[in-house]
């Protein structure tokens, strides 16, 4: 299986601090990979060295081959690798439709000065991005409150508009941070099969951070697992589920009050 | 016996949209109550109700007998109540130390409060090893831990703790779910616990509200209610 | 040398407790106070009434000054800058509000105390001589020595008091303070009360060397804006920083620079520049601000 | 843009310029004209502040462009002998180059940050202007002609100032026509994808950078053409004025384009119209209180903004027309 | 006539004023306005000014500018739309510079507190300067401190503003022309310094006999002088601009004993009756009297008497402009017999300056004293 994305030793440091330390691993076209681990461990960090929001301390990042790590934001995601934020991220004082049709703006054609003359590829552009924002509306049931203005949002739309301006423009390479946090099961379940049916109906790979265990071992084909920077398991879910080294540091035992 | 807080048949609205219509909840002395429901179902809101961070429409919500509505926030907490608010809310320039100091804010008695606070260490000993670290550099569950000892520091009568376990990896889940129980059960205090993990929240505490768009939908003993079909399908997902 | 460290010592001082006042005020409420100076205008032309119209003590106009100045802030937090906050969209606007009341007041200080420079004799004569190394009245050390005191118990009552505690709690998250018991309207109230005193009590203070006028009050807010961006904006200990390094920027500058001199204020200022540009937080600000 | 808007501005277009200097002459009132021109000219270097708002930053630095754009035009009319028409654009786009150059520092700066640096570099150019020889330093540039004429093919499109019986009216028109430029340049703006893609930056840079627009080109381009429009308006007001010096605009004024903004209403596109209009407007018509101007003046700045937060035009009377044209894409589906 | 009220109601003549009377440069303009103001109250009190054959009030119509152009301008429109044909103002060179044009167009007679030559000079024809320029106050001072005191070296401070720094530059050209050794001349501070030791300690390096304050408003002018002398500077101070007595004595005391600046005609020596019932007026009016106002009482007197001269220049400016060139008429405010008459051939090449006695003031003790007066053409 050739790799879509490489991460290949992969080290950041904040000072004194190293947050990600050598973590080494490959994605598949079309993978649903999570990365688990505990608080604190890097997952977040890894994630902003892939989409380039910060620079690595050494080691790259390839996406089919050209590296992709210590450029711009905007560059890596032109290039089809796009990012969720763990907290809430959206254009606060925006409607939804209006956060997702922003978000279209890789996929159009005109240019900026076309917008601005109205010219018939501008036009059309408008039309397709209002088209693909309400397929997006749609694919992610946000219909009811499609007119709502983002920041009155709760937690749990949030993360979903979040996902929706993901989607919007159009990648090839998603990575979501935590976007089942603040779900309750049964809508967390709805959206698995979403991420799922991304996948399957759009080809889009899927890396995703998430603390919700029933969530990553339903949605996964592989799981890496890091602690402290590093990487210390990589492995189908029934194998990580299993693993010592990950119970120890990130499930813990089962026999408790909570009775998982 | 009389009830340690009363909701009754509140109205709370933001603007024009109301986020909670004729909401009755109540809690007796000791008990851990859990409030569950869908995104949006306005479990924040009730918890933001009672500590006068919004004002309420209509109703009346009252604590230990004393009527709680039209106060102020500070007056409430001074009153006995504390929360751990949702998305944490840590002074992120501030160290651990004077982070949890800050919950004893409205107290007075500087042997009291060290005493508190050598209790909260004990409970969250990662808490002891980040002393005077800032808070701001703390990891996620670090942050948690922090601002449930925060609330403890003001030796509250009753707890409000909303979302505890977001963001938080499984074995600290099991932690915090831990020192819940055990809060209640060693000082008495009574905790209303909003969550979304239904599963966690229903194990341990012993009554529970169901939510949806505003209103209450179900309410029950938690031991009932985690064998209840409609809260399985809705909240813990059928197979378990 | 020692005469420039000095000086620069001398005016860091003082461009300290400047600073001080506005950066509390903008941490409690995100308020850019345009206002200041006039603050510290008005606070001056006080302690001259007091002392050169009445004839009482100077200790006396100091402290009404600063009893001025602080019933001044605590009014104009709770009648304006309250309810515009809380009506407001973007926290912006507060900024067409603090301008609003910068206009007022000059307007309100011309009326009351003239268009005149004023003065108030000094307090101390004499002047400290070192050899010619240094030279240095004895009212700016004392007065010096008073600002670097005033500092020194703000930052006390800031770390230690019940008050102080809740200010800070307050600059960093007002929900989270108000669950902690602080009564925000209070504390904010009383922030912005104590930072108007502090600019009062400056203005008291400079009125014995530098006199005032009705001019100084926008350059003075410039300044002070200066300061607490090299040292970073609502940070304290920022704020004293940049007093401190404005001080001495100047001192050294006017000495370095005095050949050249019109552009000894072009390279200071464009320096700024360079080094915001190059470190945008400030010295030890929050991360944008 | 819809038949009701498009009849709005025809609407205003003729109060503007054909309205407006009828009741002039009617009512004998001369000296407004000239009141009514200061405000076109800063209300299209408030213009260029609220642009910059609207990619989220606080600008108190647009009397740094004015200046240099009126200096640009006062030295290419005096010393290249050129025509003042050809050196307005020319002013406009070295304001937009050298905003180039100074904003790719600082535009990274936020908040507060970013509009202390602006407003030292007010002070800074009024320094330069006053160290540059070219300048003509303290002394300034005294005694520019005024605007020559202008003909394409034999045909006369502006006349030469000089001979003009009644060049205020003339300055007026020129002025007011200009503005209407200028906003319906911003208008277009605001409403297309640029516009959009500004206001992304307004609200989240983050993200915006995170669905790929490229955010310090992005912040670039919408400071230069703020620029822009501050070098054109100075460039204007020095051939009103036929002076300049290294005080023509200074820090008062860069505070005041912004406070135009806020008092219009920074969510809306005609606010720091409407802000000039009132705040300029307001200063002259206060004219007769005397001694008691600046208090009654400052005291109305403070109503105002305590009864209207969000601005003059957050008016529900307003509030319809405006809405309707922020939300145009949607209603246009 | 239906008026009520005075028995024989006068005609309202109105003299305009465009200057600075808010924020930071207000005292230049309230000054000015104040004088005006108070000259205007007592004609009128004494029963109007007769110009030709008729008897006027005298009314004044202030506009404040801001100190800025801009506005400088909207002040002229003003005044053409009230009829007004003498301004007094504006206080600053840029402002003067600005309204030039509208001034020109609208036939106003303007009296500016500014020093540009361009403004008095051909084809320039309407701006009369109000006081004495400093290129011509600078060179008498320099002169008489050579001769009497023995100075040598000179040295200048300005403000880093455009009015100080074209004053420091005509007062540099002027002390060279006199054969001074100039120490130094670079050293500027900005307007809102309020230390003026690290200013000043580099020039006092340079050990100068004479330290001249360019421009120096009235605020800084103490400060200035007190860091100097707590320097341990020994030697003389002066500037050409209007100083306020008071304002030296509450700001440097002792210190500002000595110090040389241009003033009108208050000192005892020279102040007429009329020039004390004056101060009296103003004090009254007023509250304080400010010495500043000492410089800013002629111009109104001018356009008065220049009018009464030639009433046609109530219509005309042109007439005005006519007369301004043989007019003369006795200065009331002086003792003696100075005269009240157009000058300014040699700066301007025309008649277009007020001529006000060249008063040079030492002060001493919290009041001024004469130090020599001179005559400006
Ligand atoms: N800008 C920074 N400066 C210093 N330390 C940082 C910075 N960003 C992250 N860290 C530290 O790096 C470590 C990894 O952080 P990261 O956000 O990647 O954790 P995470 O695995 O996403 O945790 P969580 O599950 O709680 O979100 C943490 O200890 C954090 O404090
Ligand atoms: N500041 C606000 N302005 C407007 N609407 C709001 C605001 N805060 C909350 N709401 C609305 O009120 C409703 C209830 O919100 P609340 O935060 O109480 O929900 P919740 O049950 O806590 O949800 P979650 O589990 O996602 O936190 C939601 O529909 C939300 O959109
Ligand atoms: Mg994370
Ligand atoms: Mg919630």
């Amino acid at each position: 299986m050739a790799a879509l994305l490489s991460v290949q030793g992969v080290t950041k440091r904040y000072g004194g601090l190293i947050a990600v330390n050598n973590v080494s691993f490959d994605v598949a076209a079309s993978e649903i990979l999570s990365v688990i681990g505990p608080n604190g461990a890097g997952k977040s960090t890894l994630f902003k060295l892939i989409s380039s929001f910060t620079q690595v301390t050494s080691g790259k990042v390839l996406l089919e081959g050209d590296r992709i790590s210590n450029l711009t934001p905007h560059v890596v995601a032109r290039k089809g690798v796009v990012r969720t934020f763990q907290e809430a991220t959206i254009f606060r004082a925006m409607t939804v439709r209006d956060n997702i049709i922003v978000s279209h703006h890789l996929r159009s054609q005109a240019s900026l000065l076309g917008f601005f003359l109205g010219s018939a590829k501008a036009r059309a552009d408008e039309a397709a991005f209002g088209d693909s924002a309400d397929d997006i509306i749609e694919f992610l049931g946000l219909q009811g409150i499609a007119n709502e203005v983002a920041s009155n949002l709760p937690q749990g739309h949030l993360r979903a508009l979040g996902m929706a301006i993901g989607l919007a423009t159009g990648p090839k390479v998603l990575l979501l941070d935590e976007p089942f946090a603040g779900m309750n099961h049964d809508e967390t379940m709805h959206m698995v099969n979403l991420v799922r049916r991304l996948r399957d109906d759009r080809g889009v790979t899927v890396l995703l951070v998430e603390h919700d265990m029933a969530a990553v071992m339903k949605i996964s084909d592989r799981i890496v697992v890091i602690n402290f920077g590093q990487k210390i398991a990589e492995g189908t879910p029934s194998a990580i589920q299993s693993n010592d080294q990950v119970i120890e540091a990130y499930l813990g035992s089962e026999d408790d009050v909570i009775g998982m | 016996m009389t009830k340690m807080l009363t909701v009754e048949n509140v109205e709370l609205y933001y603007d024009h949209i109301y986020a909670l219509k004729n909401v009755s909840i109540d809690l007796d002395e000791g008990e851990i109550v859990a409030l569950i429901g869908a995104n949006g179902a306005g479990k924040s809101s009730i918890l933001r109700a009672i500590t006068g961070l919004n004002p309420i429409r209509s109703g009346a919500i009252h604590f230990m007998g004393e009527r709680l509505d039209g106060k102020g926030a500070a007056e409430i907490v001074s009153g006995g109540i504390s929360m751990a608010p949702e998305g944490r809310r840590v002074f992120p320039y501030m160290s651990v130390k004077d982070n949890l100091l800050m919950g004893a804010f409205t107290r007075s008695d500087k042997t009291e409060i060290k005493q508190t606070l050598e209790q909260v260490l004990e409970r969250f000993p990662r808490l002891r090893e980040r002393y005077s670290q800032q808070a701001s550099t703390l990891s996620g569950g670090e942050q948690q831990m922090m601002v449930i000892g925060r609330a403890l520091m003001a030796k509250p009568r009753l707890l409000l703790l909303d979302e505890p376990s977001l963001g938080i990896a499984p074995k600290l889940v099991q932690d915090i779910a831990r020192a819940i129980v055990a809060i209640s059960r060693d000082e008495n205090v009574t905790v209303l616990l909003v969550e979304q993990n239904s599963r966690m929240a229903l194990s341990i505490s012993n009554r529970a509200y169901a939510l949806s768009t505003g209103s209450v939908v179900l309410s029950g003993y938690s031991k009932d209610l985690k064998d209840d079909d409609r809260i399985k399908a809705a909240y813990l997902g059928g197979e378990v | 040398m020692e005469q420039i460290l000095a000086n620069g010592l001398y005016l860091g001082a003082q461009y300290a407790l400047i600073a001080l006042g506005l950066t509390l005020i903008f941490s409690l409420m995100n308020v850019l106070n345009f206002a200041h100076g006039q603050m510290y205008v008005f606070g001056g032309f006080v302690t001259y009434t007091v002392v050169v119209q009445f004839g009482l003590p100077f200790i006396v106009g100091l402290i009404a000054s600063a009893v001025t100045l602080a019933i001044i802030g605590a009014l104009i937090e709770q009648y304006l800058f309250r309810p515009v906050i809380r009506k407001s969209q973007r926290e912006e606007s507060t900024m067409l509000l603090a301008a609003g009341i910068a206009f007022f007041l000059d307007a309100v200080i011309l009326l009351l105390f003239g268009e005149k420079q004023r003065g108030v004799p000094k307090i101390v004569d004499g002047v400290f001589n070192w050899d010619f190394r240094i030279i240095m009245p004895y009212d700016r050390i004392l007065i010096c020595g008073l600002a670097i005191a005033l500092i020194a118990s703000f930052i006390l009552f800031m770390q230690y008091s019940k008050a102080g505690r809740a200010m800070r709690a307050l600059a960093q998250d007002r929900v989270a303070a108000q669950l902690m018991g602080v009564d925000v309207n209070r504390y904010s109230m009383l922030g912005f009360a104590l930072g108007a005193m502090l600019a009062g009590v400056v203005g008291g203070l400079l009125v014995t060397i530098t006199g005032i006028n009705l001019g100084m009050g926008g350059p003075t807010s410039i300044k002070a804006f200066l300061m607490i961006m090299i040292g970073g904006a609502g940070v304290i200990s920022g704020a004293i920083a940049g007093g401190f390094i404005l001080g001495m920027m100047e001192s050294v500058g006017l000495t370095a620079l005095s050949a050249y001199g019109d552009i000894t204020y072009l390279v200071i200022f464009a320096s700024l520049m360079v080094f915001l540009a190059i470190r945008p937080q400030g010295l030890m600000g929050k991360p944008w601000g | 843009m819809n038949i009701r808007s498009l009849l709005a501005v025809i609407v205003f277009i003729i109060v503007v310029l054909v309205a407006v200097p009828v009741l002039i002459a009617k009512s004998g009132r001369w000296d407004f004209y000239y009141t009514l021109t200061s405000v076109a000219l800063l209300s299209i270097a408030s213009a260029g502040v609220w642009f910059t708002f609207y990619i989220g930053r606080i600008n108190i630095g647009q009397g740094a462009y004015a200046l240099a754009g009126g200096y640009v035009s006062a030295v290419l009319v005096m010393k290249a002998d050129m025509n003042f028409w050809l050196t307005l654009p020319l002013a406009g786009i070295f304001c937009a180059v050298l905003s180039v150059f100074i904003g790719m520092p600082i535009l990274r700066l936020r908040g507060v940050y970013f509009a202390m640096v602006t407003l030292i570099l007010t002070e800074v150019m009024r320094l330069a202007a006053l160290a540059l020889p070219v300048t003509n330093g303290a002394k300034g540039i005294t005694s520019i002609p005024l605007p020559g004429a202008v003909s394409i093919g034999g045909v006369t499109l502006l006349p030469d100032f000089n001979t003009l019986e009644n060049p205020k009216l003339a300055f007026y028109l020129v002025s007011a026509t200009l503005m209407i430029i200028c906003y319906g340049v911003l208008w277009r703006i605001v409403n297309s994808r640029l516009g959009h893609l500004c206001r992304s930056l307004q609200q989240n840079e983050e993200l915006a950078a995170s669905i790929g627009v490229n955010i310090s080109w992005l912040r670039v381009l919408a400071y230069s053409i703020s620029s822009f429009f501050g070098g054109i308006a100075g460039a204007m007001f020095i051939a009103v004025s036929q002076s300049i010096y290294p005080s023509s605009f200074q820090v008062a004024d860069s505070v005041n384009f912004m406070l135009n903004c806020f008092l219009g209403g920074l969510g809306y596109v005609f606010g720091p119209m409407l802000g000039t209009l009132v705040l300029y407007f307001g200063w002259d018509l206060l004219f007769s209180t005397g001694k008691y101007q600046l208090l009654i003046y400052s005291s109305m700045i403070i109503l105002l903004i305590l009864l209207l937060p969000n601005g003059i035009l957050s008016l529900g009377l307003f509030n319809r027309k405006i809405k309707a044209d922020k939300h145009r894409d949607q209603e246009g589906q | 006539c239906f008026s009520t009220g005075s028995f024989a109601a006068n005609d309202t003549l109105k003299i305009g004023f465009v200057g600075v009377t808010s924020g930071p440069a207000a005292a230049w303009g309230i000054s000015n306005q104040r004088s005006m103001e108070t000259r205007a109250e007592w004609i009128n009190e004494t029963g109007g000014y007769s110009i030709g054959d008729k008897t006027y009030d005298i009314e004044i119509v202030a506009f404040d500018d801001q100190k800025d152009p801009k506005r400088a301008i909207a002040g002229m429109e003003k005044m053409a739309q009230e009829g007004i044909h003498y301004v007094v103002g504006p206080n600053v060179d840029d402002g003067a510079a600005a309204v030039r044009p509208v001034a020109e167009k609208n036939g106003i007679m303007y009296f500016p507190y500014a020093f540009p030559k361009e403004l008095y000079s051909a084809p320039a024809s309407n701006a009369v300067l109000g006081m004495v320029a400093n290129y011509q106050s600078g060179p008498a001072i320099y002169k008489h401190l050579m001769e009497n005191e023995g100075v040598k070296k000179i040295a200048f401070v300005a403000s880093n503003e455009s009015d100080p720094l074209s004053q420091r530059d005509s007062g540099v050209e002027a002390a060279k022309a006199l054969g001074l050794e100039v120490v130094s001349d670079s050293v500027t501070y900005q307007v809102d310094t309020t230390d003026f030791t690290p200013v000043i300690l580099p020039v006092l390096k340079k050990q100068p006999d004479l330290l001249v304050l360019s421009g120096v408003s009235p605020a800084n002018a103490p400060q200035l002088i007190r860091s100097a002398r707590e320097l341990g500077y020994t030697g003389l101070m002066s500037t050409e601009t209007a100083q306020d007595a008071i304002v030296l004595q509450e700001g440097a005391g002792d210190l500002a004993n000595g110090f040389i600046s241009v003033g009108g005609a208050s000192t005892p020596e020279l102040a007429s009756d009329m020039m004390r019932e004056f101060v009296d007026r103003y004090t009254k009016m007023f509250g304080e009297y400010n010495d500043e106002s000492n410089t800013k009482v002629y111009a109104l007197e001018y356009i008065l008497e220049t009018l009464k001269a030639n009433p046609d220049g109530l219509e005309s400016v042109e007439a005005f402009q006519a007369t301004m060139d043989s007019f003369e008429a006795p200065n009331p405010y002086m003792v003696g017999d100075e005269k009240l008459r157009y000058v300014g051939m040699s700066s301007f090449g025309q008649k277009r300056q007020v001529a006000v006695p060249l008063v040079v003031n030492v002060f001493q003790d919290g009041v001024f004293e004469t130090m020599f007066v001179a005559e400006v053409d």
